[in-house]
C-alpha cells in the first residue's frame, strides 16, 4: 500500500513538473497550411457515408470526386491536380468534430468541403475558425451567420421563398399552413417564408414542427384537415419529408386543391417515395436535373457515365456541391496570383473569393457569383413542379439572381461584411455564429 | 378548438396506438417469455421492409402477399440469431441487450452493403391510398389496414398463447423453466419458436411502415426505444403491450393536438419514468418467476 | 422478564388468503425457541413479517421495547435481528471472506464507509467465525462454489458477523450431516448466552435437543407452545402431524 | 497465493505504470491533433470509468449516462459562450434569432465563470442524487431501472430540442471562443488542455479505485451480487446505490465539462441514446469489473474507430458489430478477464511447479477487479 501511494504522487510530481514547464503553456502552433511545389493540392470532404446522413451526404461525395477528377482532367488548379482526402463522419456529429481536426493539422488540407446539416456545420465551426481554416458549405441553409472561414454555395433562407410563396399565393390562394421539422433550419426558413407571405397578401393558418426523423405525420395532417389552407408550405427534411408525403395521400388530401410547397423534396425524396406521390408538388430550387440547357445536359450525362454516377440522377444539392468545386478552383487561382503559390493559405482563398463567378459554361443552375460581403452565393431560384415520372417541370424561375442576405429577417444585428458582422453600433464582430 | 377535432384526434390515436403496438408487439413476445432485450427489434423490422421491397422488386409479388411473406423471411432470421447467439445469453438478460446492440449493428451495415443507403420504395395498392370519412371523422385506408393487421395479430397471439398446447407450454417456461423441462417441455425449443415468432411480428411491422413512412437500412432505430417502452410499460404481457400503447397512442395524439408533436413526446416520457416509478413491474406484470 | 421479541395479533392476508391469522408470540431474551409445525403453516412467512421483507396486514410487532411493525429491512436488521434464510442465501460472487466482511455491520452509513478502508476488530471477529464455521481454510474461494453443506455454514456465520441480540434461523441444519447437526446445536446452546434465537426447524430429534420453548404454528395460528414434552403430549399437536402425515 | 491480477498493490502499480505513460506523451509527442485527440479519449476513458463503477461494481446499468454529460456539458458550453459576450454584445447570437431580446434567467449564473463551472458540475449531480434517490428508493432495479434511464433521457433529448430559444435546438451551442480560466485561454490543441483532461482523468480513477476498495465499494459489490440478501445484513440498499449512481454523474459531468472545452461545441446529440449506449459498450469491451479495463475498453473502440474506421469503410460497422458479438458471447467480463484468466493460468502453474510458497500478506482476492 505504502508503495503504491509512493507511486502515485511519482506520477503527480511528474505530472505537475511538466505542467511548470514553461513552453507546454503556450498555445499549441497556429496552422499554416500551404501549398507544396510538386505535390497535389490537398482538400478534405468531410461527409457521412454511413449512418442516416449518408443518403444526401454520400451522393455529394461522389459528385466532389466527379468534379475535381473533371478538374484534374482539365489540367488542376494552376496546373496542379487536386486530391480529396475522403473521411466518413458516421452521421455522428462527434465524429465530424474529430475528423475536421484530423483533416487539418494532421492532413494539413487547404480546404475543407462538407456537411449537410447546420448541425454538424455548427459541430465543426468552431475548430475551423481556431485553425482560421476554410469551409465549402454545398447546400441550403438558414443564415444568420457572418463567420470569415465558410463560402455556401446553396441558397439562403431569403433566397429560397421568395420567389416560392408569392407564386403559391398567387395560383392556390391566400391561406397556408407551414409544417417543418423542429430544429432551426426549418424555423428560420418559416420565418422568411413570413415575410414573403406579408407582402403577398397570404395569411398563415398554422404552424407545425415534428421530431426530426419521425415518422407520424397523423397529428399535423389532422390540425391541416381542420384548417383548410390552400396549400402547405414544408421544410420538413430528410426520411420524414418522405413519410409526410406518402401520409399526406393516404390521409386523402389532394394535391389538386391543396398542394405541398417545398425546399427540400427533390429528385431523390420524389424517387424513394414512389412518384405518385409526389406528382404535382412544388419545390423550390437552383436547380433540377431537368433544366434544359447544355451545361447541364453534359453535367447530368458525364455525371450518370461516370463511375460516380451509380445513385441515377442529379438533384439540386448535388450540383450546388459539384458548383463548390469550381469556386475553390476559381479562389485558390486568384489567391495564388495575388499572394504567390508559396503563400497561399486557406484564409487567402477565403479573402480572395469574394466576387468569383461560375459562367453559364461551367455552372449547371446558369450563372452564380459569391457575394464579396457575407461570401454566400447570388442565384436565381427556380419552382419546379414534380412531375408523374419524379423529374420537375420548372414552372418560373427567377429573371435574376438574388442576393444572399444572412440577415434579412434581423436587420437590428446588422450586416455581414467580409470582416464579421457590423452592428448598428458600427462594431464589427468577427466570427458570430 | 370544436368537438370534431378532437374526436378526430382521439380516433387518430388508436391508430397512432396501433403503429406503436404493432412495432411492440414481437419485443413483447420475445422479452415476457425468455427475458431478452433485443436491441436489434428495430432492425428485424427494417428487415422486414426490405423483404417487401425485394419480394415486390424482383419476383413482382402484390403487395398484401409480401405482408405474410416477410413475417416468414424475418421469422427465419430470427430463428437464426436465436440458434446461433441468443440461446447462449439466456441467463445474462443484460447481455443479451449488448450482443444484439451489436447484432443491429451488422444488420444495419449489410442491408447497407447489399442495397445501398437510399431509400427504397415499396409500392401498395392505391385503395391503399385514399381516406375514409364518416362524416365527422376522418382515417386514411391504410391506417386502417394496420390497426386491422394489428388487432389480427394481438387477437391471433391470444389464441396461441392462451388456446393451444404450445402456448400452455410457452407459459408453464416462463413461470418455472426448471419444472417445465420436468414435463417433459423443451424449453429451449420453445424459447427459438417464440424468438422466431417474435421477429416475424417485427417482419410484418417493416412491411407496413415501409408504405407508411420509408425504406432505409437506419430505419429501424427510431422504433426500437419506444417498442421497448411500451413493453416494459406493460410489464411484457400482451394485454400490458396493448394498454400501454393504447394509453400512449391516445395521449400523443391528444397532447400533440394540443400542444405540438415534440413536447408531446418528452411528456410521454417524463409520464413513462413517473409510471415506472410507482410500478416499476408494469400495467400487468407477468406472473413469472421472480424471487 | 420482558420479552425481546413481543409480536401481538399479527395478521397477513395475500389477495383472499389469510395466511398468519392472529398470531402472538413473546420470545424472552436469552431463550431460544423453536418454531415448529406443517408445510404452509406459515413459519417463514412470520419470519418476513418480523424482518420487515413484507408488511402485515394488522398487529404489531415490538422488538426490544421498540415497535418494528413494517419497517424497512435494513432498519430492522440494525436493530439488531439476523436472519438465516431457508434457501441458503450467500453473495455467490464474492469470496467467503468478503461475505462474511460484508456482514460485520456495525458502519452502515454509505459515507462514512466510503471512507473507511480498515474495520476495527474485524479480523478478531472473522477468525473467530471462520474457525467456528469451518471455512478457515476456504476465505479466499467464490461462495458459489462451496457445497450446499458449507454454504449454510458461510451463511450462519454470516449472521454471526453481525453480532444480532435475535437470531432467526430457517432451516439451519438441512443438508449437514451428523456430526454438523451436533455442531450446530452446541453452537447454538452457546449463542443462548449473548443472544435469542428462533429456529425453524423440521428436524424434532434436534428441536428436542436444543429448544427452551417450542411453538407450534397450524394454518397461520399458534396452536400450542410450551416446553418439548408439553408440546408433545398435546393431543391438538399430535391431530395436526398425524393428520399430515396421512394427507402424505 | 493466487492471481497477482487480484492481488491490490500490483493493481496500483499497473495504475500507476498507465498515467506515467499517459503523462509522458505530451513531454515527448509534439503533435497537437494527436493531443486533442488523445484529450478526447480521455474524455470518453471518464465516462467508461463511471459506466464501470456505476455497473461493474455497483450493478446499476445505467443507459441514460448522457444525462450526466449531456447537462455537464451545457452548463460548460453556456459558461463558455457567456464568456464570449460583452456589455454590447449581451446575449449569445443564437437567442436573437429565436427572438429573445433579454438573457434568459437559466442563463443569467453563467455570466460567471466560476457560478458556471460549479452549476455544471452540481447540476447533473444533483439530478443524479434526486432521480436515483426517488428511484432506488422505490426499488426500481435491473433492466427496469435502465429502461427508466432511457426513457429519462429521451425526455431530456427532447425537451433541449424543443425549447430552442434557450438551448439552441439541434444545432445546440457553439462557443465561438476557446475556454479561459483565470485570465489563460485553454487552447484546445495545447498540451494545456491535454493536461487537464489527464488531470480529471487520474482523479477520477483514483477515487474510484479507493471507493471499491473501501468498505463502501464491498457493500456495493455484495448489492450487485444479491440486494436483497444486503438489507438484512442492515445496510440500506437505496442509500448504496443512490451515492455510488451519483458518483458516477458527477464523473460523467466533469467528462462533459472536458469534453466541451475541448470540441468548444454541445448539441443534442451527447444526449442521443446511441451515444449512451457506446459508454456502457466501452465499458462492457474492457471488461466492466475492472476501472482500467473499462478506460481501455474507450481507448480500444474510439481509437479503432478512429484509425481503422476510414480503411474498412464500407465495412466497418460489421467488423464493430461482430465484435461486440463475439466479445459479449465468449468474453462476458470483457477483455480485462483475458488478462485476468491469462495470469491466473500462470499462477496455477507456477504454484504446481514450485509446490506451496504459502504467503499470507495483504494480498487480498478482489474477483471483482
Amino acid at each position: 500500500m505504502q508503495f503504491t501511494r509512493r507511486n502515485l504522487l511519482k506520477t503527480t510530481a511528474a505530472a505537475s513538473v511538466a505542467i511548470a514547464a514553461p513552453h507546454l503553456w503556450l498555445p499549441s502552433e497556429a496552422h499554416a497550411a500551404t501549398l507544396k511545389k510538386g505535390e497535389p493540392i490537398k482538400v478534405g470532404l468531410l461527409f457521412s457515408l454511413t449512418g442516416a446522413l449518408a443518403v444526401p451526404e454520400e451522393d455529394s461525395t461522389l459528385v466532389l470526386q466527379y468534379a475535381f477528377d473533371e478538374i484534374n482532367k482539365n489540367g488542376g488548379v494552376n496546373g496542379v491536380p487536386v486530391e480529396p482526402v475522403i473521411v466518413d463522419a458516421k452521421s455522428d456529429f462527434n465524429v465530424y468534430s474529430e475528423k475536421t481536426k484530423e483533416l487539418i493539422l494532421r492532413e494539413k488540407v487547404i480546404a475543407l468541403f462538407g456537411c449537410y446539416t447546420s448541425a454538424s456545420r455548427k459541430a465543426i465551426l468552431p475548430t475551423v475558425m481556431q485553425r482560421d481554416h476554410l469551409l465549402y458549405y454545398p447546400t441550403c441553409y438558414e443564415g444568420a451567420e457572418c463567420t470569415q472561414n465558410t463560402i455556401c454555395t446553396g441558397p439562403l433562407a431569403n433566397q429560397h421563398s421568395q420567389d416560392l410563396i408569392p407564386f403559391m399565393v398567387e395560383k392556390f390562394g391566400k391561406k397556408v399552413f407551414f409544417v417543418g421539422s423542429n430544429y432551426v433550419w426549418p424555423k428560420e426558413s418559416n420565418k422568411n417564408a413570413k415575410v414573403w407571405l406579408e407582402k403577398a397578401g397570404g395569411e398563415l393558418l398554422g404552424e407545425e414542427y415534428i421530431p426530426l426523423g419521425s415518422s407520424e405525420f397523423g397529428p399535423v395532417l389532422g390540425k391541416i384537415r381542420d384548417a383548410k389552407p390552400d396549400f402547405i408550405f414544408s421544410t420538413v427534411v430528410g426520411a420524414s419529408d418522405i413519410a409526410f408525403h406518402k401520409q399526406f395521400k393516404q390521409e386523402g388530401f389532394k394535391v389538386d386543391s391543396m398542394p405541398i410547397a417545398s425546399l427540400t423534396t427533390g429528385e431523390i425524396e420524389t424517387r424513394a417515395m414512389g412518384a405518385d406521390f409526389g406528382a404535382g408538388h412544388f419545390l423550390s430550387a437552383p436547380y433540377f436535373q431537368t433544366l434544359d440547357n447544355p451545361t447541364n445536359q453534359k453535367f447530368v450525362e458525364g455525371f450518370l457515365k461516370s463511375k460516380y454516377g451509380k445513385n441515377g440522377t442529379t438533384h439540386y444539392n448535388m450540383e450546388e456541391t459539384y458548383l463548390s468545386a469550381y469556386v475553390f478552383k476559381a479562389g485558390l487561382e486568384k489567391a495564388a496570383a495575388a499572394v504567390g503559390v508559396e503563400n497561399v493559405t486557406p484564409r487567402s482563398i477565403r479573402d480572395n473569393s469574394g466576387g468569383i463567378r461560375i459562367e453559364d459554361a461551367v455552372s449547371p443552375e446558369g450563372l452564380i457569383w459569391i457575394d464579396e460581403n457575407n461570401f454566400n452565393t447570388w442565384l436565381k431560384p427556380k419552382i419546379g413542379q414534380c412531375q408523374a415520372d419524379g423529374t420537375f417541370k420548372i414552372v418560373k424561375a427567377a429573371d435574376k439572381q438574388v442576393a444572399p442576405d444572412p440577415y434579412s429577417i434581423y436587420p437590428d444585428a446588422g450586416t455581414c461584411t467580409k470582416d464579421g458582422l457590423k452592428g448598428p453600433d458600427g462594431k464589427v464582430r468577427k466570427n458570430v455564429i | 378548438m370544436d368537438l370534431g377535432s378532437l374526436l378526430n384526434a382521439l380516433i387518430l390515436g388508436v391508430s397512432i396506438a396501433s403503429i406503436w403496438l404493432i412495432a411492440a408487439l414481437g419485443l413483447t413476445i420475445i422479452y415476457g417469455t425468455a427475458g431478452v432485450i433485443n436491441m436489434a427489434h428495430g432492425e428485424l423490422i427494417m428487415l422486414g421492409a426490405y423483404s417487401s421491397y425485394m419480394l415486390q422488386f424482383y419476383l413482382g409479388l402484390p403487395y398484401l402477399l409480401c405482408i405474410p411473406a416477410s413475417f416468414f423471411i424475418v421469422a427465419f432470421v430470427g430463428l437464426v440469431l436465436e440458434r446461433g447467439l441468443i440461446r447462449y445469453l439466456y441467463n445474462r438478460p443484460l447481455d443479451t441487450l449488448l450482443a444484439t446492440y451489436g447484432v443491429s449493428l451488422v444488420l444495419m451495415q449489410g442491408v447497407r452493403l447489399i442495397f445501398g443507403s437510399d431509400p427504397k420504395y415499396i409500392a401498395a395498392p392505391a385503395a391503399f391510398s385514399s381516406n375514409i370519412s364518416l362524416g365527422f371523422a376522418s382515417i386514411s385506408t391504410f391506417r386502417v389496414v394496420i390497426l386491422g393487421v394489428t388487432a389480427l395479430l394481438v387477437f391471433g397471439l391470444w389464441l396461441l398463447f392462451y388456446k393451444t398446447r404450445f402456448g400452455v407450454q410457452v407459459r408453464a417456461v416462463m413461470q418455472n423453466k426448471e419444472m417445465a423441462a420436468s414435463f417433459g417441455i423443451n424449453s429451449g425449443r420453445i424459447y427459438m419458436l417464440t424468438f422466431a415468432l417474435g421477429a416475424g411480428l417485427a417482419g410484418v411491422a417493416g412491411s407496413l411502415f415501409g408504405v407508411l413512412a420509408i425504406v432505409l437500412p437506419t430505419m429501424g432505430a427510431s422504433y426500437v426505444v419506444q417498442a421497448f417502452l411500451m413493453v416494459v410499460v406493460g410489464g411484457g404481457s400482451l394485454a400490458g403491450s396493448v394498454a400501454a400503447s393504447g394509453a400512449t397512442g391516445e395521449l400523443q395524439s391528444v397532447l400533440a393536438f394540443f400542444t405540438n408533436d415534440t413536447f408531446a413526446r418528452f411528456i410521454i416520457f417524463v409520464l413513462i419514468v413517473v409510471f415506472l416509478r410507482f410500478r416499476p413491474q408494469g400495467l400487468f406484470a407477468q406472473a413469472g418467476a421472480r424471487r | 422478564m420482558a420479552g425481546l421479541l413481543e409480536i401481538h395479533n399479527l395478521s397477513k392476508s395475500f389477495d383472499a388468503t389469510k395466511v398468519i391469522n392472529d398470531f402472538s408470540l413473546e420470545v424472552v431474551e436469552g431463550t431460544l425457541c423453536c418454531l415448529v409445525g406443517p408445510n404452509g403453516a406459515g413459519k417463514t412467512t412470520t419470519l418476513d413479517l418480523i424482518t420487515g421483507r413484507i408488511k402485515p396486514t394488522s398487529g404489531k410487532i415490538i422488538f426490544a421495547g421498540e415497535d418494528i411493525t413494517a419497517k424497512h429491512e435494513h432498519v430492522i436488521a440494525r436493530a439488531g435481528i439476523g436472519r438465516k434464510f431457508q434457501v441458503p442465501a450467500v453473495l455467490r460472487d464474492l469470496t467467503v471472506r468478503q461475505n462474511l466482511e460484508v456482514s460485520y455491520s456495525r458502519q452502515t452509513n454509505p459515507f462514512w464507509n466510503l471512507f473507511k478502508f480498515r474495520n476495527a476488530g474485524l479480523k478478531e471477529k472473522l477468525d473467530e467465525i471462520a474457525t467456528l464455521a469451518g471455512l478457515k481454510d476456504r476465505l479466499g474461494e467464490r461462495a458459489g462454489i462451496l457445497s450446499h453443506g458449507e454454504t449454510q455454514w458461510l451463511e450462519i456465520g454470516m449472521v454471526l458477523m453481525q453480532e444480532p441480540r435475535l437470531l432467526l434461523m430457517d432451516e439451519p441444519i438441512a443438508g449437514m450431516t451428523e456430526g454438523e447437526i451436533e455442531k450446530t446445536a452446541r453452537i447454538f446452546k452457546d449463542l443462548r448466552k449473548t443472544a435469542t434465537l428462533i429456529v425453524v426447524e423440521h428436524d424434532m430429534g434436534f428441536v428436542r435437543e436444543i429448544a427452551d420453548v417450542v411453538t407450534v404454528m397450524h394454518m397461520g395460528s399458534l396452536l400450542a407452545q410450551g416446553t418439548i414434552k408439553q408440546v408433545e403430549s398435546d393431543p391438538r399437536v399430535r391431530d395436526v402431524y398425524l393428520g399430515e402425515q396421512e394427507a402424505a | 497465493m493466487g492471481n497477482i491480477y487480484h492481488n491490490k498493490t500490483a493493481q496500483w502499480i499497473v495504475y500507476a505504470v498507465f498515467f506515467a505513460i499517459l503523462a509522458v506523451i505530451p513531454i515527448k509527442i509534439d503533435d497537437s491533433f494527436l493531443l486533442n485527440q488523445l484529450a478526447t479519449y480521455g474524455v470518453y476513458g471518464m465516462l467508461a470509468l463511471s459506466i464501470s463503477l456505476c455497473w461493474g461494481f455497483g450493478g446499476i446499468l445505467n443507459l441514460g449516462q448522457g444525462i450526466a454529460f449531456g447537462l455537464g456539458a451545457y452548463g460548460m458550453a453556456m459558461t463558455m459562450q457567456m464568456q464570449s459576450q460583452d456589455a454590447s454584445n449581451p446575449i449569445p447570437p443564437f437567442m436573437l434569432n429565436n427572438s429573445l431580446d433579454h438573457l434568459p434567467l437559466l442563463w443569467q449564473p453563467f455570466q460567471n465563470t466560476t457560478a458556471g463551472l460549479i452549476l455544471s458540475v452540481a447540476v447533473p449531480t444533483l439530478f443524479c442524487a434526486v432521480f436515483g434517490g426517488i428511484m432506488f428508493r422505490a426499488r426500481v432495479s435491473g433492466p427496469f431501472f435502465a429502461i427508466m434511464t432511457l426513457a429519462m433521457l429521451s425526455a431530456f433529448y427532447t425537451i433541449i430540442i424543443d425549447r430552442q430559444p434557450y438551448t439552441g435546438g439541434v444545432n445546440g451551442l457553439t462557443p465561438p471562443s476557446a475556454f479561459q480560466f483565470a485570465g489563460v485561454e485553454v487552447d484546445p490543441y495545447s498540451p494545456t488542455a491535454y493536461w487537464v483532461v489527464f488531470c480529471f482523468l487520474m482523479g477520477a480513477t483514483v477515487v474510484a479505485k479507493l471507493i471499491t476498495q473501501s468498505s463502501f465499494g464491498l457493500v456495493t459489490q455484495a448489492i450487485r451480487d444479491d440486494a436483497e440478501r444486503v438489507r438484512f445484513l442492515g445496510y440500506s440498499v437505496a442509500g448504496y446505490e443512490t451515492v455510488i449512481y451519483t458518483v458516477a454523474g458527477l464523473i460523467a459531468a466533469i467528462a462533459g465539462c472536458c469534453w466541451v472545452m475541448l470540441v468548444q461545441y454541445v448539441s443534442p446529440a451527447q444526449l442521443d441514446v446511441s451515444f449512451s449506449l457506446s459508454m456502457v459498450i466501452w465499458a462492457a469491451i474492457g471488461g466492466r469489473h475492472s476501472l482500467l479495463g473499462s478506460i481501455f475498453g474507450a481507448f480500444i473502440i474510439q481509437g479503432a474507430q478512429s484509425y481503422l474506421g476510414d480503411t474498412f469503410l464500407a465495412t466497418w460497422l460489421l467488423i464493430l458489430g461482430g465484435f461486440f458479438i463475439i466479445v459479449v458471447r465468449f468474453l462476458p467480463n470483457g477483455l480485462a478477464s483475458l488478462l485476468e484468466s491469462g495470469l491466473g493460468l500462470l499462477a496455477a502453474k507456477r504454484r504446481s511447479s514450485s509446490a506451496a510458497v504459502e504467503r499470507n500478506g495483504d494480498a487480498n482476492p478482489m474477483p471483482a477487479e
